[in-house]
């Protein structure tokens, strides 16, 4: 059969046949409509590795703006072959298999804490991986017989995080970060992290960070263990802490 | 039709305007039924198993239409010389025409058989090939019920990557993401050709080739898909063109179970004479009706050259005329996809309001059919995301107005054929709203003397008019007066007339005749 | 109403549903009237002319509050202090705050002048406050009239850049483009702020404060667009949280037309104590009715934290309750935009005819009122192409229904606040659907006794019903249940409880007295 | 006012600011979805020259493919300074002033000759520009006193072109190209100038080609006289002939 299977050394985007490098971008510029515009639109996606680019819209939108749609064929690629895996690692368990797992390898029950932090005032993130109700009919971790939750909402600041920890004893801490507005996230992030730090507590904990624009690399990034992102199900938290705390169960009585 | 609002159509102007559409194809049906053509004649051999190419390129059911052709000896049918051939010879048609291909003898030249031994050959030729398009017919039907008839609207995207393999790789994915009819849209201006292409197709423009190779690949991949996601799914091609008997029969061969069909597209669109087009819509209409392939008529292109509100009327007109020259291929109106468009510039003020009533006369005129509802094309740009919403509100009047094949519209229809991703936005933007708005035809009433009772009964008005126009001058006068999609053809130009003939005393065509007279049996 | 399908709602439970809802609010309002709060007494100072931070970057209305407050002195009102005070020193409200700010006295510890040149001076202040007020009133009323209202629904856009001036760049585009209404988003956590931040914001998170110098930056931007484009352009901000009255307060004083503003808003999504909310939002209306400032109430955000459909009823009754209140401050129904939202999953079958249900009982339960539409956002996600297609529905459902303020949703609601092309896209969209679809309402009607006739008046009932038990435990405790939103909030709890307090048996505020008995005279 | 401007030498997209670059994407790849899959988009989409790049969306397309949408963060620039118009430069007449501008330097109808080349079967774009109803209003080239229109219609081949332009003595010629699937338009006007040359016409005629593929730049490049792309209209297309066709009478004046 004659179709160009793909080379994943040389990924490059898929219009309707391999590798023509197929893309559709949109922006807008601060120039005004007309035909230097569109080549102005042109060329920008020319810089972008682009050829034979097609402005096929370019739309005033007044006070000197203008918006374009722009089509072309990328001349780049990508190493998938390189690419490693870099989401949560761990075997996807049921509730069930969630406590049973927890009952056999840690043997008691587990402290969750859990705070949207900073000003992000977001609660629905957090409260769907938590909450009874859980998310898209998949329960949250409250309603896990080996998971103890404590949820303490929103806009909670580091340092009353930090007292909570204690004041619980928590084994896991999971934060959520929605509004992503000049970085504001990663500022909330680094601050906790260096807060736990500072006050001996990162070590002791699995420390979680979520939210739609949280990816797993980034968390790890900014020295969290895990982050989640948009979609995330309840049982794949519950999945990650079960497996992580057996982990180290296991490693700190091999210790002993 | 309780499931939808109600247009409370003039019924007397509903039964005008079928009477006078049936009067208008009556007219033209004399001169059918006295006349073939090589495209009919080549329809028959290929029927009767002949298949491939000569060394030249040259597809064997031209070549042998051809040899009888340049002989004079056509107007007698194929089916004799074929058969003639294969008593003479002692060879199956396809070995017949081989040699034919190799030049190794003309048919006419060959001495006339016993006529009772060839009469039996044509009979046996007949019954194999009767029964083998039943054969395939009634697979499809048995996998239809076995796997269940989606409901309506159908889910219908094209694609048209020019390579046949990838084709079939990304009707797959469409059929996995939800499609239900699946269309591969033709190389450019295929329909001018005066024969089929053979074999695979890795390079088109504008789409690919209808082959019959082409066919069997895709229903394979079809079927295949359809197993996985447990859902009949169906296979399209277009057979409007030089070549319309011929590609109805490969699609009866091959089990394809929609074919784009007007019994005036060729005419307007293609400029293809008048009289080859009338002959060969009826005998590939013909095919379509015994081998249960649904027709997909092409009314949406009048609106594409004219107005679709002015000339909306036109497009009624025309379908009332496709529905009777349907009929009179024996056609059962559950295989009539009866074509329309939403087209109307998205400025216009209540543009939504006129498709409504358009798309309601539409489906309120012809109950008992599937018409088959064409997206917006002519008002999409550049702006792919204007061009979605058009596509959102499309898709609101088709489940509203209860259609039942929509073609969906793709977002960069303005910019190029379908991309695997437009594709997908397409089809999740009809599941969205056809799921969200499910019952909201059957929610729904309206007005009654509204804008749209009003607007729909003054389309009808304006239809009996015009057919009532059509009648008195003849459908083919009115073509020339630019009728249709404000395109004048004459009767005497357009390609392919050199193809037609009238029909010998001794013609003999009894493979048509008796899916003919087996259709009159079930009408009865 | 003509332009509208029915839902021929019972009009006894409409009848009972209102009836309950003013016992509901007749019950609060007995300790609204008891009762001020720090924010109210500010709104006074700023009426009176209070404006600008101290030194150390306090603005001078919670100056002199608060030092009239640490002595005790705040139940008699902060009219009487200021007077007494600019009376004592000669000096206007500005310079007695000024000086208060510099700490050179305490109000308090100045000698109480005499009666009747203190009262006079009250007299004075309170004249040339409500004639200030009403003298903006009056020139936006005329700029309104003189451009000419445009059409509902209005389609109104958010800025949200963190910088006043590139909103301001943006919101002139966006007029431009054809939006009637532009809202500044309110940097991150504003509503918990017990102060005002004063002069322009060149940086916000998610964005840009309510500051008076904002608005007026804002205010004249778009009274040159709408020079410009020869219609009116309303310009809107977020009253709700701490600050409540002096918000509406600098609205009546830069020409804002509207603010958001709900009864509960604050209680339930920013924990703000209830009786300071309570208490403040009557203030904050009353000088929105006096300044004709058309409110937005925020029922929307209840059904982002709860079920659209299974809580729908939710919604009905805090809009009931919110018109109660709203009656109380002397609101005219044309100057309330009663909330509710277009949030269902978009996965749910039929979810466009309970939205169509839902937005219509709104309509009709509130004839007289400017209803405000806002637009999926919870389903919204990163696939902008999807999310377009629903505000394309939402668009559609609004003209159909009627409404007549639509805050556009924007494809990328799930992504980031709206860029430059996202709000021309909006536009683009809502001006597309209300044209294409302009007529929709007068045409069609529902099926008596449809799914959404049965569903509106479902909701309606289970209002009724949930209305009664309000009634039973009175809104408080009705709050404290977690009744709307899904949310609970303790009576005792929440931010701002600290600045309410009774008012004093010599309690003096002619201000809203005054716009009280004008507005009450306006309703004979 | 603190708006930053516009520094037109380093033009770059602009979302909600000056120069924050942001240009949102979409693109399909030929691999399955998954945190590896929305990396590879990351990752393309780095390429691109993008930073702080978000995978706001993927999809499962089946098959094998996924479907991304993307916002990010360009870094490139474009020097608008430097580019010059490259449109069709003409001032805009309305007919009667092209009329009179034609009677005025030309002293005689100007001969128009157009049509569809190659398989292409699209004559409304054309048709807009020739036929009396025009586009949008604006009326065609036939309604123009000064003008001479013979509309041949579509798929007519260059040879047939060629052989009409002498007969009917053409001043101009208006070609469209409406498909452009694998380059096919590129094809078609080459071979026609080629014919053009090769019969010595080329000179002799302004030779001008439409489309909503079609640049000025484009049609320049392949040996025409001016490109006119999507949104053309007659006015516009009869403003360039008159003003070409003046400047052409003149320099022949005086060359003479
Ligand atoms: C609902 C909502 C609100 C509600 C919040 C109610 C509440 N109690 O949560 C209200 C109306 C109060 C609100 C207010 C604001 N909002 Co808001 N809001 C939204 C909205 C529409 C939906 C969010 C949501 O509920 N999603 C559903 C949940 C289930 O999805 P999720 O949050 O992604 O959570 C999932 C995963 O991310 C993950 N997850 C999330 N957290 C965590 C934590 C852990 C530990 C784990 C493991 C996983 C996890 O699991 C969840 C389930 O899969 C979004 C737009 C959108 N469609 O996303 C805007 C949005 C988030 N809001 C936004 C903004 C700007 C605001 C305001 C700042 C606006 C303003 N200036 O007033 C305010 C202020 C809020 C503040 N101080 O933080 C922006 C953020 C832009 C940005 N990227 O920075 C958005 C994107 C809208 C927009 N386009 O402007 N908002
Ligand atoms: C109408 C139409 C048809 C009609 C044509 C009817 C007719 N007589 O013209 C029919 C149905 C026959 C048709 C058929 C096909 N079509 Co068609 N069709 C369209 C459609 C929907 C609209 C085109 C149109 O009329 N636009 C309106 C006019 C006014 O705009 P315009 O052409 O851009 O013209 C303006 C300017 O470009 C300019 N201009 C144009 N020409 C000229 C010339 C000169 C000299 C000047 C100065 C200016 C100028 O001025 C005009 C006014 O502003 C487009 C999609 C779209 N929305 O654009 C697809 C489209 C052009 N078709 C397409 C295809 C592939 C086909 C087929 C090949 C499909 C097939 N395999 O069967 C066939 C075969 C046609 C063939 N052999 O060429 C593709 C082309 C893809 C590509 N880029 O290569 C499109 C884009 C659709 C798609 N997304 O797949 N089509
Ligand atoms: C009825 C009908 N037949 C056939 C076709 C396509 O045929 P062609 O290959 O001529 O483009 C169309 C195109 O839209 C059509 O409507
Ligand atoms: C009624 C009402 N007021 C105020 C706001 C915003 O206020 P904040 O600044 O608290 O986000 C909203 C937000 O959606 C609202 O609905």
């Amino acid at each position: 059969m004659s179709v160009k299977k793909v080379d994943l050394t040389h990924l490059r985007p898929y219009g309707d046949q391999m590798d023509d490098g197929a893309v559709q971008l949109s922006f807008t510029l601060p120039i005004p409509d007309g035909p230097r515009g569109r080549e102005a639109a042109r060329q920008m996606a020319n810089s972008m590795g682009l050829s034979e680019v097609q402005v096929v819209f370019s739309q005033d939108l007044k006070e000197n703006f203008t918006f374009f749609v722009v089509y072309g064929h990328l001349e780049k690629y990508a190493d998938y072959t390189s690419i490693k895996a870099i989401g949560v690692e761990a075997p996807k368990m049921d509730m069930e298999q969630v406590n049973d797992y927890i009952s056999k390898y840690v043997k008691r029950p587990v402290v969750v804490i859990g705070a949207t932090i900073g000003t992000d005032a977001h609660t629905v993130g957090l409260d769907s991986i938590l909450n009874m109700k859980g998310f898209h009919g998949d329960s949250g971790l409250e309603r896990y017989k080996m998971f103890k939750v404590h949820n303490l909402g929103s806009q909670v600041s580091p340092t009353d995080l930090a007292k909570k920890i204690r004041e619980t004893k928590a084994d896991i801490v999971l934060i959520s970060q929605i509004v992503t507005q000049r970085n504001i996230h990663i500022k909330n992030m680094t601050k906790l992290v260096d807060i736990l730090e500072a006050e001996g507590l990162r070590k002791s904990v699995l420390l979680i960070a979520g939210g739609p624009r949280i990816t797993h690399e980034l968390a790890v990034e900014l020295g969290y263990d895990a982050g989640f992102g948009a979609g995330s199900m309840p049982s794949e938290v519950a999945s990650y802490i079960a497996s992580e705390m057996a982990k180290r169960a296991l490693s700190s009585s091999k210790e002993r | 039709m309780n499931d939808k609002p109600t247009l409370k159509l003039n019924q007397d102007l509903v039964r005008k305007a079928r009477e006078f559409a049936k009067e208008v194809t009556d007219g033209v049906q004399k001169f059918i039924n006295a006349r073939s053509t090589t495209s009919v004649e080549r329809t028959v051999a290929r029927l009767y198993g002949v298949d491939g190419i000569s060394e030249s390129g040259v597809p064997l059911s031209n070549v042998v239409v051809s040899d009888v052709e340049k002989a004079n000896g056509l107007n007698r049918g194929i089916a004799y010389w074929i058969a003639n051939g294969c008593v003479a010879k002692q060879v199956s048609p396809q070995e017949l025409a081989e040699a034919v291909g190799r030049k190794e003898f003309s048919l006419i030249d060959l001495p006339p058989q016993k006529e009772s031994v060839v009469a039996e050959k044509i009979d046996e030729m007949t019954g194999k090939a009767l029964s083998y398009v039943r054969k395939i017919r009634d697979e499809r039907d048995e996998m239809l019920k076995a796997l269940g008839d989606p409901p309506q609207p159908y889910l219908y995207v094209i694609v048209a990557t020019g390579n046949i393999y990838e084709d079939a790789l990304q009707a797959k994915a469409a059929a996995k993401e939800g499609a239900d009819v699946i269309a591969v849209i033709r190389s450019t201006a295929q329909s001018l050709l005066d024969f089929v292409p053979y074999g695979p197709t890795t390079e088109g423009y504008g789409g690919t080739y209808a082959t019959q190779e082409n066919f069997k690949i895709m229903r394979k991949a079809l079927d295949e898909a359809a197993q996985e996601v447990g859902r009949y799914v169906r296979l399209t091609n277009y057979a409007s063109g030089l070549c319309m008997p011929e590609i109805s029969a490969m699609g009866a061969l091959e089990g394809l179970d929609f074919l784009l069909n007007d019994s005036m597209y060729g005419i307007l669109f293609r400029n293809i004479n008048m009289l080859r087009t009338f002959v060969d819509q009826y005998t590939s209409r013909l095919v379509c009706a015994y081998s249960h392939i649904t027709i997909n008529t092409g009314e949406d292109n009048y609106i594409k050259t004219s107005d679709p509100i002015s000339r909306a009327h036109t497009v009624t007109t025309s379908q009332l005329i496709n529905e009777q020259f349907a009929l009179k291929s024996h056609m059962k109106p559950e295989y009539m996809g009866i074509g329309h468009a939403f087209e109307i510039d998205p400025d216009v003020e209540n543009g939504l309001l006129y498709e409504i009533a358009h798309a309601l006369l539409t489906r309120e005129l012809f109950p008992r059919a599937t018409p088959k509802y064409m997206p917006p094309t002519r008002h999409m740009t550049g702006d792919i995301f204007k061009g979605y919403a058009m596509n959102t509100l499309y898709n609101l009047v088709s489940i509203m107005t209860g259609q039942s094949i929509q073609l969906l519209g793709m977002l960069t229809e303005a910019i190029h054929t379908p991309f695997l991703q437009d594709r997908y936005l397409a089809i999740e933007n009809a599941k969205y709203v056809f799921n969200n708005a499910k019952a909201l035809g059957k929610e729904i009433e309206f007005k009654d003397d509204g804008f749209i009772q009003k607007r729909a009964n003054e389309v009808l008005e304006n239809a009996v008019e015009l057919l009532e126009h059509v009648k008195k001058v003849g459908l083919m006068s009115a073509i020339e007066e630019g009728t249709f999609g404000d395109i004048s053809r004459k009767k005497e130009e357009g390609k392919g007339a050199d193809g037609v003939f009238v029909k010998g005393e001794d013609y003999y065509n009894p493979l048509f005749e008796t899916m003919e007279s087996e259709l009159e049996g079930e009408e009865k």
